[in-house]
């Protein structure tokens, strides 16, 4: 009964745009804020952070920027993992070359960098579209896998192709313990979110819906296909590749192209649509979900057997993980092909109508 | 509202999360020796690594049927890995707090263990990587956590190269061959590259490297190439699938077997069983063991485990190559808990802290092994807190169509070649780390 | 010369063998306009029946042939593909009828995923043989001609061969048949198809179960060659660029383009590998397709597509 | 009517279209005078949505020139005709269904924006000062349409008759000087047709729009537009006032012909 925008009128259109318009909502993010930023890190133990709260803090980055590219502008991408890696390696070897670069700098020069590959590679969107398009995008995912791999100048000629950082400083602030690392992916992702909302609810993120939904017209209205495709391209690609950066940097601290392969672009496209396309919501809806969803079924399924004195095999539990992964992936896009998100606005809808039906 | 979908949400989070890390540390607290085990038995490398799996475990098994480390008993915990580094770093994380805390990881993945390598020193847990990881890792001094037990990829490809010499009649022979690395395109396949083009230069031999990407079932255009370039010798250094597929398509290019030379993760049943014949006189370099089946230590294991129905794996795959492996590793972290024991006291739970210094001053003769079971297994072993590989032994086994024979004698790896070039990489990284390598004094402590 | 003509014949024969997977690619994209990316985890599925049968079925049934343990193994495999088929259009295609293709392309990689699953849950994750006889040596031909003569990988002959044939047959399925006029017709347009009378819900369970023989074939070919395990369910990665060469929606096209990538990529893996440090062949395969595309976005035999506003 | 007819704005010369073989367009030449309402009728296939997708360049003639406001184009492109001012509703509505109404009308603004990425992104300035003057004009369209209660609403929910109107509205929101109209009132009721002739006629008389209309309907037709074009099978058969057309034989024949 307290979900309600009664009385709340708008008296200017500036109200109407924000981001929040529904003043209960702007409390729970104010809340949900404070407690991320402030409770979590007095609550949870490390396992947590580092298994779970950092990769789903980077993957849901990284989801928001394939969401941008699939979601808003309707470009299938099968390639994401590549602009990880090329974020990750790009950063690398500014961190590496250019003695005493900001650290901050060198993750938004890597994410510059794969938007700059991101466009490259979103040039045959422009002739191509739809399944063509996904396929096209594995292009890019198996080259990058190839250079990084056979180059040895991306990787500081590292004998094992394999590269390392760490002593990580940010204006002054060293970030080692989980809690750090978790505080400053949280940061980044806020700021993003927040920048991504930006886009979405502006001029460039009308073109990009216009784009996906009917781009013939969206050509009669004067948006250039041209500039609306490759911007989400370049866009997404620097969302992917910062997550890509702070994936390499900040979570494994140590990588090789294998960290970025197809199983992971697969992966951030699984986000995207459970988690909802289109919806910048739903892509922390997915990515909580794919991150959470292997582990949880990996603890749960052994004590789950152990109730009905089944011992479950720890392949017994890797081959479950698939069956369920691959059915919850098919029960959503029958039941609801708008992903999570639509679930959770509809929860609201009828919250705001509750305790009345109608 | 706001309050009560607040409450509502944080709990429903809080029972997620909770049930993530709770249900088995309340077990924590009886006096057990915790050794997580990382396998992968699912994915593209399920066959050979179930083998090792199998083997490590069972070994815990038979530890503790044997009554434990002087009576401490053994708890493990397998968490798959899928040979993925992001999913072997969750179970380091999941695993490492567990059960009063983490023995020791030993993550069969070269991927996984250079994650690790960053993160370990920072938990206090001793990583064996036997066999596999960081070659300059070797230096204790630097890596402080690492354990190459046994052998790494540059002794492997040394090794290699002296017997390739030997079968030459003499390494001075080696002048104007050519020796094609056949390898898988991960850090785990680059790692030996350095060594042998080193000793190309030294004895003037070519190395032509041919990558072969993941999985490695894609290598037709390799063997044409091999076919047109004719190398006299091919080193395969792959895992999984690759290596079957490597001898298949030698066999259908006709190049000959007795002239590929395999690293030991190419030397096991899995990798030649479907080629049979058309793999017979394939040989494959031996981290000291080959397949054991008529070894102590494996009749131990299925008297005191498999006759009691607590076998992990098949019964007729005990003792095989790969299964001993895993055996051998097992037992390598658990005389690092002996050995630690001695010094912090018999019948305690050691911490990582205690294990590693267990690990660094390990010394199984030959007697010991022989008591252990481990009698024509494998040679002594003695580990010092800057060598933290041990040994370097090395045997060369060929299959002959149905099984491996060993068909060398034992090799040991040049320290005069390999140990300047652990001292160069191991004080790069050190460098880059800014890490300050120990001294001898602080090795003492 | 003669190097270069062992090379061109093995990409061929390797083209072959794309063209059979890409080939089921198009079989069910034609008839139903998904874009089955669980044709890998089919293939996987159904080689590990195979070989898992043929040790089974002379353990059950006592018999001792192998030839006919073989016989008896495909025709298990294949029934179990057909129950594969029907349930998938059951409990899947049948809810998502007139999604969009990014809809059916998710819900086929979650098929994929569950196939996976349950293959190797059911007949576990070893490596196993299938042994249908082919021929592993090879043989040297021409040896007056060229230095060294030319190098005929055996196995890979047969293969090819056998690829081949089931090609000519599902063209002649597909020309010939009442069936497979029906199919065609259900491709060139679905209601029209369904307002004469043909059943849409049977059709797409044949197509899904031919696709399923041929990811049998498939299977038992590569099977045969690599050993089956899971990495099978890759080389649905490599019949993409094939389809994409050659069209979605054509058979001579996935043929032609199995062909073309098969050559393609062995030629720059063994004569520009070398030069750029080799491994390039999955990534050129792509990117000889991405360069075919620029210039028909509807592939080499793949209908065009206009824009009607 | 107070607005006053006045010089060709837009003229076509000799266009011929053709479809891997197929001749949609056949050498066709008409003007368009500003502020008027040019009405094209023809037969279903006399090639009227292919005439309009030639104008606004989403189809390029082989043959044949486009005069606009002096200009020679051999080819328009969508993006250029929208710059001079063209816009123009679909026959089969081809509205964003995945945004709402406000959203929808918003893009027609997409040309009038000045503010870049970045700023959008940081919502910063002119972003969004641009925003708001831009959804001031909006909520103007919205009003002169009568579509206020459903601004929120995502397209795709709407019925049929207001997803016309919404379609209107986005052709509107860009302040066009030359309205295209593909089949405005096809499938609406009588009540609609109605509201939709008086948005026309508003639009034409207050804005001074000049409109290019396809339309089946005779009656309306032969009601609202100043000048009618007729084509049949890609050529042009007639073209004057109503009232000529409706007394030139071959469009009897051909056209007004085909219904007796």
């Amino acid at each position: 009964m307290l979900y309600r925008e009664n009385g709340q009128f708008k008296t200017s259109y500036a109200a109407d745009q924000q981001i929040f318009p529904i003043a209960q909502d702007r409390w729970a993010i104010v809340g949900l804020l404070l407690f991320a930023f402030v409770g979590i890190p007095l609550l949870v133990d490390e396992y947590l952070l580092r298994a779970i709260l950092i990769p789903f803090l980077i993957l849901s980055l990284a989801a928001l920027g394939v969401n941008i590219l699939v979601g808003f502008c309707g470009q299938i991408t099968l390639g994401a993992g590549a602009f990880m890696a090329v974020g990750a390696y790009a950063a690398y070897n500014f961190h590496i070359r250019i003695e005493g670069l900001p650290l901050l700098l060198s993750f938004l020069l890597g994410g510059l960098t794969a938007a700059a590959v991101g466009i490259f590679f979103g040039i045959p969107s422009l002739r191509v579209r739809g399944l063509y398009l996904a396929v096209a995008t594995l292009a890019a995912q198996f080259f990058t896998d190839w250079v990084f791999l056979r180059v040895p100048w991306f990787t500081d000629n590292a004998s094992s192709g394999s590269v390392s950082v760490s002593n990580l400083q940010v204006l002054g602030w060293q970030i080692a313990t989980p809690v750090d690392k978790y505080l400053f992916c949280l940061g980044w992702l806020v700021v993003f979110a927040l920048l991504a909302k930006n886009m979405t609810r502006s001029a460039i993120g009308r073109q990009w819906m216009a784009i996906r939904d009917m781009d013939v017209a969206a050509e009669v209205i004067g948006i250039r296909p041209l500039f609306a495709k490759l911007s989400a391209f370049a866009v997404s690609s620097f969302f992917v590749g910062t997550a890509g950066t702070l994936w390499g940097f900040i979570h494994l601290s140590s990588w090789e192209p294998a960290a970025f392969s197809v199983d992971r672009s697969f992966q951030l496209l699984f986000m995207v649509i459970i988690g909802g396309l289109g919806s910048i919501m739903g892509s922390f809806f997915g990515a909580a979900f794919i991150v959470i969803l292997p582990i949880a079924l990996n603890q749960f399924l052994p004590a789950f057997g152990g109730l009905f004195g089944v011992t479950i095999s720890t392949a017994g539990v890797s081959h479950a993980e698939l069956i369920v992964f691959g059915a919850l992936i098919i029960f959503f896009l029958i039941k609801e092909p708008h992903g999570i998100a639509r679930l959770w606005s509809t929860a609201k809808e009828k919250l705001r109508l509750w305790p009345f039906p109608h | 509202m706001k309050l009560r979908k607040f409450a509502l949400t944080a709990s429903a989070t809080a029972v997620v999360l909770s049930s993530l890390v709770a249900a088995p540390t309340v077990l924590a607290q009886a006096k057990e020796q915790f050794f997580p085990v990382l396998v992968y038995r699912t994915g593209a490398y399920a066959p050979n690594g179930t083998q090792w799996a199998n083997g490590y475990v069972d070994y815990l098994k038979l530890v503790n049927a044997k009554g434990g480390i002087n009576g401490v008993k053994i708890s493990f915990e397998e968490c798959e890995t899928a040979y993925a580094t992001d999913r072997g770093v969750e179970c380091y994380e999941r695993l490492k707090g567990k059960n009063g805390g983490a023995t020791v990881f030993q993550p069969l993945s070269t991927g996984v263990t250079f994650a690790l390598t960053e993160k370990a020193p920072v938990d206090k847990i001793p990583l064996i990587t036997a066999g596999y990881g960081r070659s300059e890792s070797q230096n204790g001094a630097v890596f402080t956590w690492n354990f190459p037990l046994l052998g790494t990829y540059w002794v492997g490809a040394e090794v290699a190269i002296q017997h390739i010499g030997k079968k030459e009649g003499g390494v001075a022979k080696l002048k104007g061959k050519k020796i094609a690395l056949v390898y898988h395109d991960s850090p785990y396949g680059k790692e030996p590259i350095p060594v042998l083009q080193e000793l190309g230069k030294t004895y003037g031999f070519e190395v032509q490297l041919l990558p072969v990407a993941h999985p490695g079932v894609e290598q037709k255009a390799t063997w044409l190439q091999i076919r047109q370039q004719k190398p006299d010798y091919v080193l395969l250094w792959g895992w999984g699938v690759m290596n079957s597929t490597a001898l298949r398509e030698a066999q259908s290019t006709g190049y000959p077997r007795d002239k590929m030379l395999g690293i030991w993760w190419a030397g096991a049943e899995p990798d030649v069983k479907d080629v049979a014949e058309g793999a017979k006189g394939y040989s494959a370099l031996t981290l000291q063991h080959g397949a054991e089946p008529n070894s102590k230590v494996v009749k131990e294991v299925l008297e005191q485990v498999y006759a009691k129905g607590q076998g992990t794996g098949p019964k007729d795959e005990v003792g095989q190559v790969l299964y001993m492996r895993g055996l051998l590793s097992a037992m390598l972290g658990v005389e690092g808990v002996r050995k630690a024991q001695e010094r912090y006291g018999k019948g305690k739970v050691m911490t990582g802290e205690q294990v590693r210094w267990g690990l660094e001053n390990l010394n199984l003769d030959q007697k010991t092994l022989d008591s252990m079971g481990f009698a024509g297994v494998m040679r002594p072993v003695q580990t010092s807190c800057l060598d933290h590989m041990g040994s370097s032994w090395v045997r060369v086994h060929t299959w002959n169509g149905s099984k491996w024979e060993f068909s060398s004698d034992w090799y040991q790896a040049d320290d005069k070649v390999l140990r300047p070039m652990v001292m160069l990489a191991s004080s790069k990284y050190a460098d880059e780390k800014k890490l300050k390598p120990r001294t001898p004094e602080e090795c003492k402590k | 010369m003669g190097f270069f003509l062992e090379t061109l014949i093995g990409g061929l024969m390797a083209g072959m063998l794309y063209s059979l997977v890409a080939l089921g690619f198009v079989l069910i994209f034609k008839a139903s306009g998904v874009f089955n990316f669980a044709q890998g985890a089919m293939v996987l599925f159904a080689a590990l029946a195979m070989a898992r049968f043929a040790v089974w079925i002379p353990d059950w049934l006592g018999i001792g042939n192998p030839a006919l343990a073989n016989t008896l193994a495909f025709l298990a495999a294949g029934a179990l593909m057909f129950v594969v088929a029907w349930l998938i259009e059951r409990l899947v295609l049948r809810h998502l009828v007139n999604q969009e293709g990014a809809t059916l392309l998710m819900a086929t990689l979650g098929i994929a995923y569950v196939l996976e699953g349950v293959g190797t849950s059911l007949f576990g994750s070893d490596i196993y043989k299938i042994d249908v006889g082919m021929p592993k040596e090879p043989v040297m031909i021409l040896e007056g001609s060229f230095e060294g003569g030319l190098l005929i990988n055996k196995e890979d002959f047969v293969a090819a061969l056998i690829a081949a044939v089931l090609v000519g047959l599902l063209a002649l399925f597909f020309q010939k048949t009442a069936t497979g006029r029906a199919l065609r017709a259900v491709a060139d347009d679905h209601q029209a198809a369904q307002s004469i009378g043909i059943p849409l819900n049977r059709i797409w369970v044949i197509v899904w179960c031919v696709a399923g023989v041929v990811a049998l074939v498939a299977g038992v070919i590569w099977g045969s060659k690599l050993g089956v395990q899971f990495s099978l369910a890759t080389v649905a990665l490599r019949g993409l660029p094939v389809v994409i060469l050659g069209g979605l929606t054509s058979i001579p096209g996935a043929i032609i383009g199995g062909l073309i990538i098969g050559v393609g990529e062995k030629l720059s893996e063994v004569y520009l590998g070398p030069m750029i440090g080799g491994g390039i062949e999955i990534w050129f395969a792509y990117q000889l397709a991405l360069v075919f595309l620029l210039f028909r976005p509807q592939g080499l035999f793949g209908e065009k597509i206009i824009d009607r506003v | 009517m107070s607005r006053q007819i006045g010089e060709v704005i837009l003229d076509l010369k000799n266009v011929s279209l053709s479809f891997g073989g197929v001749k949609a367009l056949t050498d066709i030449s008409f003007d368009v005078r500003e502020h008027e309402i040019r009405a094209i009728i023809g037969p279903n296939g006399a090639g009227k949505s292919s005439m309009l997708n030639v104008i606004n360049g989403v189809y390029r003639p082989q043959q044949g020139d486009i005069i606009l406001r002096g200009r020679r184009f051999s080819r328009m492109n969508p993006y250029e005709a929208a710059k001079a001012g063209i816009s123009r509703t679909f026959q089969n509505i081809a509205l964003f269904k995945g945004m709402n109404v406000i959203d929808n009308l918003m893009t027609g603004r997409n040309l009038k924006i000045r503010s870049n990425l970045i700023q959008q992104a940081f919502w910063w300035g002119p972003a969004r000062r641009e925003e708001l003057a831009h959804r001031a004009k909006v909520e103007e369209v919205i009003d002169f349409l009568e579509i206020q209660h459903i601004r929120k609403t995502p397209v795709g929910r709407l019925p049929y008759g207001l997803q016309k109107r919404v379609d209107l509205g986005r052709a509107l929101a860009m302040e066009p000087s030359i309205l295209l109209l593909d089949e405005p009132m096809a499938g609406m009721n009588v009540e609609e047709k109605q509201d939709m002739c008086r948005f026309i006629l508003d639009v034409n008389d207050q804005f001074g729009t000049t409109i290019v209309l396809i339309e089946h309907d005779m009656a309306v037709v032969m009601d609202i537009s100043d000048r009618v074009v007729v084509l049949d099978y890609g050529k042009k058969i007639g073209d004057g006032a109503p009232d000529e057309v409706r007394a030139n034989p071959e469009v009897i024949t051909a056209y007004l012909g085909a219904s007796h």
